[in-house]
């Protein structure tokens, strides 16, 4: 048996390397950072790899059924008498499988980086704020209570913030950052206000009390309305906002698309792998919770999840930066995931849902990590983002073309691939909770497929006597060794058996391929493909006929439905012309006029009165005998009367 | 009508008549005279109250040094043929009114109080007693007042210096 | 000699020093020896504190002494020390040190000026040790004076404008804090004995209700002023904007929290029927403060109006938990004070190291410092982020403690009143970005400014020091957090005696 | 003794010029006629000590002492009063005190 506890130095390695990078970095040469980040997140990796086989070989098991793990735990700091932040790490399926997920991607996005931020200004910098994000994100997933979560919560947002604004010169990264950051942090004021509500109602933050089937906290809360729906209804309902808000769900997602301005490594690990998740892990972190005292918040989730998807895919299919279709496939994607949760049931084969979202979550992670950095590779090499720059690359890029190409088809559902085991699984939970929504998930699956090789067929195939500048060529191997570590991934990680690992009570069930769901989809996906090869394989008109043919369509989903436009007007006009700048003036004028008018009429009176200090001696003198007088006469015929 | 009657009557008549002539003439020299005539009248009181001591300082350093005084600022400052312009009605009216409710409040307050003369017997009042008294520092003594106003005399003497110095910034 | 008197005898012993000096650069030198020996005192105190708790010495208040200096009125130099005032005068030992050394430079009049800073520092940390009310309105009014002549001297813009407004606007809130005072005073021996100052003697004391209900917010209002609550702030923005940096350093970082210590330990603590009773009114006006001051930041063009607005938020938070009355959002708001002495105190000394370099506070004529300036710039992102409530920083404890503490509130009101304050979070991020963005990052605009030296070693020292302190306390707030809740017991207790 | 004549007649006395003394210092404009009313307000001043102390006290010297330190006062400060108008004549080319109002507003 070995001990847990040593758990802890999993988010304390790159919190240490976050520190010494940031500290001295620029004393040492640049590729220095480099390594060191990359090898602390190698240990790291390797760790977790131990601690995962550990809990879910070893340990974990107790007379079949997984349990939830106490490593460590540490008392950070007193609140009221039952209430206390504690720092800690928990371990059960979830977290365990998040570990694997968080440092595999980490370690191949560190290695990576060494190779694309190359040459680059801020180069440990860049390796710091990495770092940060990484023991951030590891804190997230082991937290032991609600709090703590909402600690590093915080802390990636800000990392996120960091990674996005990275290129700080560039006007339009500044904004995304800014946009991303506020974004978030107004959708964790709602995940706050959840937390809130929850210790006041259950009286802890803790996990394993909280999210206890048998235990009092559940249930509490329960039975108290406010506008129509249970009190804990509404705390779970924020705490999902907050979720909503990292993972970009409809209508907080406009974040996503712009984050993209930050370097690429960081969109493969933060805003499509591991933070943007985090609302997905948040949701079934506390599934016990939703589906007893909250259903109704559950099946929000669902609809939400729902929409995001189709609506994401819809905008995915007509945008030209090769980031931002990426951004939106992997809005599309965590819309299934949180779809999944959101029609799970609970316990055995009723949680499908939960098994499937969290068996989407990691094979997503490994083939958008791989999406992500294949478009880095070919960003690195072509020195631009936007498709209609780009074609026939198949030839420069042989490596990052297949690994491409096997991203591709994970995506859309192909199998063997790992994208296909897990959509099924969802696709099945989502049939036997609702038909639309299981119509919806069906369209969205062809769209996906293809968007996908829309790209795919434009960046790769295309005009193939495209000339550029210089010639591309292809990645150096820290780049392109992630690459092929990650397509492996990529390729088997359908054929873990989640069913026995991760699943929503820890007890397994048997998994089962429904064949008539599972043959439609994959055909609808071959469906998608084939489309987009014939419009994009070769140079020709299709493309442009069919987007004056869905005149309308095109535009919006080329605009992305105007919700910038919606969120602009709403943060630029009503909030900083209608809000703080009437406050500002009211302040200035109302305020400060009410003190500055007592000053002034106290002035004014005072200007009025001078005229008793003439300086005429004898005008002063007369008062003076006079009340002189007065007084005497009052003393003698008042006070001794 | 006694002799010392008579006399207070007289000086108390010069004192009144030559204290609103000092106050109210437009010539500033005839008002120093008529200041100098008050004070000489008031050393006479003192001579009626058998206090020669005083009388006579009243008479060498008020009518002789201040007046002289006086005289002297006056020639310094003012042109003596030169006449006041007459005061305006209305603070003559005022301040004789606050002068005229003065003096009954007084002379009213004065009637209706009655003053206790001690039993004991009158000391008698003679250089020497006056001397010794002003240097004895035991009781009755009245060293520290003695002290004091000379101390006062030689601030006031380097202030009058000082002020009226010419000062090299002084300009109108 | 008892200890705690060395708090206000050092700073006089280096004012004396100062005045002994020949040049500024002597001058400089004593105050900060001076200052670095009362920062070692602090940090002694804490210590010693800490030892005597854990010796099992109860006492409401330690290190207690006593002298009476004014008989008929039973006026005393009463002195003491529970983990509040510990944790105060350790805030104010580090703004004041920080404080010097960022006006390292100050030439002009700098004998008058570091006598001035002193004097403002002595009055303050005599406020912290006593408790007889008298004393404590001595130095209270002891720190605010010194304040006119810094500002009305060396400060810039506007600053006679200024500096009359501060010094009226407090000088009011005094006014009415000396009526509170003489309420208390007269009220506190019904049964016709001995009046007293004397806190804890009146803390014994059940306080006529009537006479509460009367003293309470002149007193509630008086301290209110100087924590710049709704609609009593507007001497902060200008007060702010045109005083020197140290001054701004020392005035937003512990000047102000005499206001919400005041609150706490005197209108709170003494007349707590009345705050039972009349607190929701101030309540809705703190809460105000909370949001108006965030919205009212967003706007401003100028770095230390931003800052101003900044303060008055979240100043108000402070007395917003302090109003919650339970032992953890108490806790927090000492807390709050703590963490916004330290970075506020940061942030000011950020902006008057950006003046003394760009001449300029609006920040639409700067642009791209943080390429210029990578030190200064970095520190700035830090003090944003602990004022928006990073995790790892000491706004977040201080934030998250008091937001959890008023939300245990049992009464639906003051629990609505803190949703309504906890989104004040947001808009501070979005003012804190704004000014981030276009201060740091971007092209740099202004060509002028592209050789713009870095940070001194005095600055940095400075900044460091402030730097370190709020990243140990959000780091590891538990011994501090534990510290004031003990403290906070004996207050609790007497709070909610007569309920 | 001062037989026949009443003590009050003295303060009676006393109390005319005293306030003669102020009508002229509320009324004249040449500062140093101004200071001969003061001169005549601390003469009636002096009289009243006198007379008390010969009335009711004569046992004791208080009062003539008071008279003579009254005087002494009275010499200092016609000195400094005299010096300090010179100097407002040198400064102002006038000792009219109508005209000295800087001290005002």
């Amino acid at each position: 048996m070995m001990d847990l506890s040593i758990s802890i130095w999993i988010p304390l390695i790159p919190l240490f390397m976050f520190l010494l990078i940031g500290l001295f970095g620029h004393r040492f040469k640049p590729l220095v950072s480099g390594v060191m980040g990359t090898i602390g997140l190698g240990v790291v990796a390797i760790l977790s790899y131990t601690i995962a086989y550990q809990y879910f070989f070893v340990q974990g098991k107790v007379d079949g059924v997984y349990h939830k793990i106490i490593a460590f735990n540490t008392v950070w700091l007193n609140l009221t008498d039952k209430l206390h932040i504690d720092l800690g790490v928990l371990l059960d399926p979830i977290a365990a499988m998040m570990l694997v997920v968080v440092s595999t991607v980490s370690f191949m996005v560190h290695l990576y980086s060494i190779g694309y931020m190359h040459g680059e200004k801020g180069f440990h910098r860049f390796f710091a704020f990495l770092s940060l994000f990484s023991f951030s994100m590891l804190g997230l997933v082991l937290a032991t209570n609600i709090f703590q979560m909402y600690i590093f919560w915080e802390l990636v947002g800000v990392s996120s913030f960091l990674l996005i604004g990275f290129y700080y010169t560039k006007p339009s990264a500044v904004a995304a950052s800014k946009k991303a950051f506020i974004v978030t942090r107004f959708a964790d004021l709602g995940f706050l206000i959840g937390i809130l509500i929850l210790s006041f109602i259950t009286g802890t933050f803790d996990f394993i009390t909280l999210t206890d089937t048998s235990g009092e906290a559940i249930r509490q809360g329960a039975t108290i309305g406010f506008l129509g729906m249970s009190v804990m209804t509404w705390a779970m309902l924020l705490i999902f906002m907050g979720g909503a808000g990292k993972s970009a769900m409809f209508p907080l997602h406009i974040w996503l698309p712009d984050a993209m301005e930050g370097p690429t490594p960081v969109s493969a690990l933060i805003h499509a792998a591991t933070m943007v998740v985090a609302g997905v892990y948040l949701v079934a972190r506390m599934f016990p919770v939703f589906h007893t005292s909250a259903p109704h918040a559950l099946e929000i989730i669902a609809w939400i999840g729902g929409f995001t998807s189709l609506f994401a895919a819809v905008i995915a299919c007509t945008q030209l930066d090769i980031k931002r279709v990426l951004a939106f496939s992997t809005l599309s994607q965590i819309g299934y995931m949180m779809l999944a949760l959101g029609v799970s049931g609970y316990g055995g084969e009723e949680g499908l849902g939960f098994m499937a979202s969290n068996f989407h979550l990691f094979t997503h992670a490994m083939f958008k990590a791989l999406l992500f950095l294949g478009a880095g590779a070919v960003i690195h090499a072509v020195h631009s983002n936007v498709m209609n720059e780009m074609g026939g690359l198949r030839k420069y890029l042989p490596i990052t073309h297949i690994t491409f190409l096997i991203a591709c088809l994970t995506i859309a559902g192909v199998p063997p691939f790992s994208g296909f085991w897990s959509k099924d699984e969802i696709l099945v939970a989502a049939f036997h909770f609702n038909k639309i929504l299981f119509a919806v998930e069906y369209a969205v699956a062809g769209l996906t497929a293809f968007y996908m090789f829309r790209l795919y067929f434009t960046v790769f195939w295309g005009k193939d006597d495209r000339h550029y500048h210089h010639t591309p060529h292809e990645s150096p191997l820290t780049m392109t060794i992630p690459l092929m570590l990650l397509a492996v991934a990529s390729i088997f990680a359908g054929f873990i058996p989640f069913t026995e690992l991760v699943t929503s009570d820890g007890a397994a069930f048997e998994p089962h391929i429904d064949y008539m769901i599972a043959v439609p989809s994959v055909l609808i996906g071959i469906v998608g493909i084939i489309v987009a090869m014939v419009m994009y394989r070769k140079e020709n008109g299709m493309p442009e006929k069919m987007a004056n043919n869905l005149k309308y369509l095109y535009k919006w989903s080329f605009n992305k439905f105007y919700i910038d436009e919606v969120y602009m007007f709403i943060t630029k006009k009503i909030i900083f012309n209608y809000i703080s700048r009437p406050v500002a003036w009211f302040d200035r004028h109302i305020i400060d006029g009410t003190m500055n008018g007592i000053a002034g009429v106290t002035n004014l009176v005072s200007f009025e009165i001078r005229g008793f200090q003439s300086g005429q001696l004898q005008k002063y003198a007369f008062v003076f005998v006079t009340s002189a007088l007065a007084l005497v006469l009052a003393f003698i015929y008042l006070w001794t009367n | 009508m006694t002799g010392n009657q008579l006399m207070f009557a007289i000086f108390g008549m010069l004192i009144i008549i030559f204290s609103i002539l000092t106050v109210t003439s437009r010539r500033i020299l005839r008002s120093a005279v008529f200041l100098l005539f008050v004070l000489v009248s008031t050393a006479g009181l003192y001579f009626m109250l058998n206090y020669q001591f005083l009388a006579a300082v009243q008479l060498t350093v008020y009518a002789g040094g201040i007046v002289v005084l006086i005289i002297f600022s006056i020639l310094l400052t003012s042109h003596i043929s030169e006449k006041f312009e007459v005061v305006g009605m209305k603070k003559q009216i005022f301040s004789g009114l606050a002068a005229i409710a003065g003096i009954i409040l007084t002379i009213s307050t004065i009637l209706q109080t009655e003053f206790k003369a001690t039993e004991v017997a009158a000391k008698e009042v003679d250089m020497e007693a006056i001397g010794l008294s002003l240097l004895n520092y035991g009781e009755n003594g009245f060293v520290l007042p003695f002290e004091v106003i000379s101390i006062l005399l030689l601030a006031a003497m380097i202030a009058a210096i000082v002020i009226a110095k010419k000062g090299k910034t002084q300009k109108p | 000699m008892d200890f705690l008197s060395l708090f206000v005898i050092v700073p006089f012993l280096t004012v004396v020093g100062i005045v002994f000096c020949k040049d500024f650069k002597q001058v400089r030198l004593t105050a900060a020896i001076g200052m670095t020996i009362q920062l070692g005192l602090a940090v002694a105190l804490i210590f010693m504190y800490l030892a005597e708790r854990k010796a099992g010495n109860m006492a409401e208040m330690l290190f207690m002494a006593d002298y009476v200096w004014f008989p008929s009125l039973n006026i005393r130099y009463a002195i003491g020390v529970d983990g509040i005032s510990v944790a105060m005068i350790g805030l104010t030992a580090v703004v004041v040190i920080t404080g010097i050394l960022a006006s390292w430079e100050v030439q002009h009049l700098s004998r008058e000026f570091f006598i001035s800073l002193i004097l403002l520092a002595t009055g303050v940390f005599g406020f912290f040790i006593t408790i007889d009310l008298f004393s404590m309105f001595l130095f209270y009014e002891l720190a605010v004076i010194p304040m006119y002549l810094l500002i009305g001297l060396w400060g810039t813009g506007p600053k006679e404008y200024s500096a009359m407004k501060l010094t009226l606007m407090l000088m009011g809130g005094s006014a009415l804090l000396l009526v509170g005072i003489f309420g208390l005073y007269f009220n506190s021996n019904p049964d016709g004995g001995q009046l007293t100052f004397h806190i804890l003697e009146i803390s014994k004391v059940h306080i006529d209700p009537m006479a509460q209900r009367f003293f309470f917010p002149f007193t509630f209002v008086g301290f209110g002023v100087l924590g710049a609550m709704f609609p009593l702030h507007t001497w902060s923005p200008d007060g702010h904007s045109s005083a020197p940096t140290a001054v701004s350093m020392l005035h937003a970082g512990v000047l102000m929290k005499l206001g919400g210590y005041g609150c706490f330990r005197v209108a709170i603590f003494l007349m707590p029927d009345a705050a039972h009773e009349l607190g929701w009114i101030f309540l809705i006006l703190t809460t105000i403060s909370v949001v108006y001051g965030a919205f009212g930041a967003i706007q401003q063009k100028d770095l230390k109006y931003i800052n101003a607005y900044s303060s008055v938020s979240h100043c108000g938070l402070v007395l917003f938990a302090i109003l919650m009355m339970n032992k953890t959002s108490m806790n927090g708001a000492i807390l709050q004070m703590i963490s916004h002495g330290l970075m506020t105190a940061l942030f000011f000394a950020l902006i008057g190291m950006i003046y003394g370099r760009t001449h300029t506070r609006l920040i639409n004529e700067m642009g791209g410092l943080m390429k210029i300036i990578p030190f200064l710039g970095v520190v700035y992102v830090i003090a944003g982020l602990a004022s928006l409530g990073l995790p790892g920083l000491s706004g977040f404890v201080a934030e998250m403690t008091i937001f959890i503490g008023s939300f245990q509130h049992t009464d639906t009101f003051h629990r609505v009143c803190t949703i309504v304050a906890t989104s004040s979070i947001v808009i501070t991020a979005v003012y804190i970005l704004r000014v981030v963005g276009i201060l740091l990052m971007g092209p740099i605009k202004n060509k002028e400014f592209e050789n713009l030296g870095d940070a001194k070693w005095f600055e940095r020292l400075s900044l460091g020091t402030l730097v370190v302190v709020i990243a140990s306390i959000g780091l590891a707030p538990l011994w501090l957090s534990n510290m004031i809740n003990d403290s906070l017991v004996p207050i609790i207790e007497k709070l909610t005696m007569n309920l | 003794m001062n037989t026949g004549i009443p003590l009050e007649y003295f303060l009676i006395l006393a109390s005319v010029m005293f306030f003669v003394g102020i009508y002229g210092f509320l009324t004249r404009r040449n500062l140093i006629t101004i200071l001969m009313s003061v001169e005549l307000v601390l003469n009636s001043v002096n009289i009243n000590f006198l007379a008390f102390n010969k009335y009711l006290f004569p046992d004791q010297f208080q009062g003539q002492f008071f008279g003579l330190i009254i005087i002494a006062v009275a010499a200092a400060e016609a000195a400094v009063a005299i010096a300090i108008i010179i100097n407002i004549y040198r400064h102002f080319t006038t000792i009219n005190v109508e005209d000295v109002d800087q001290m005002k507003f």
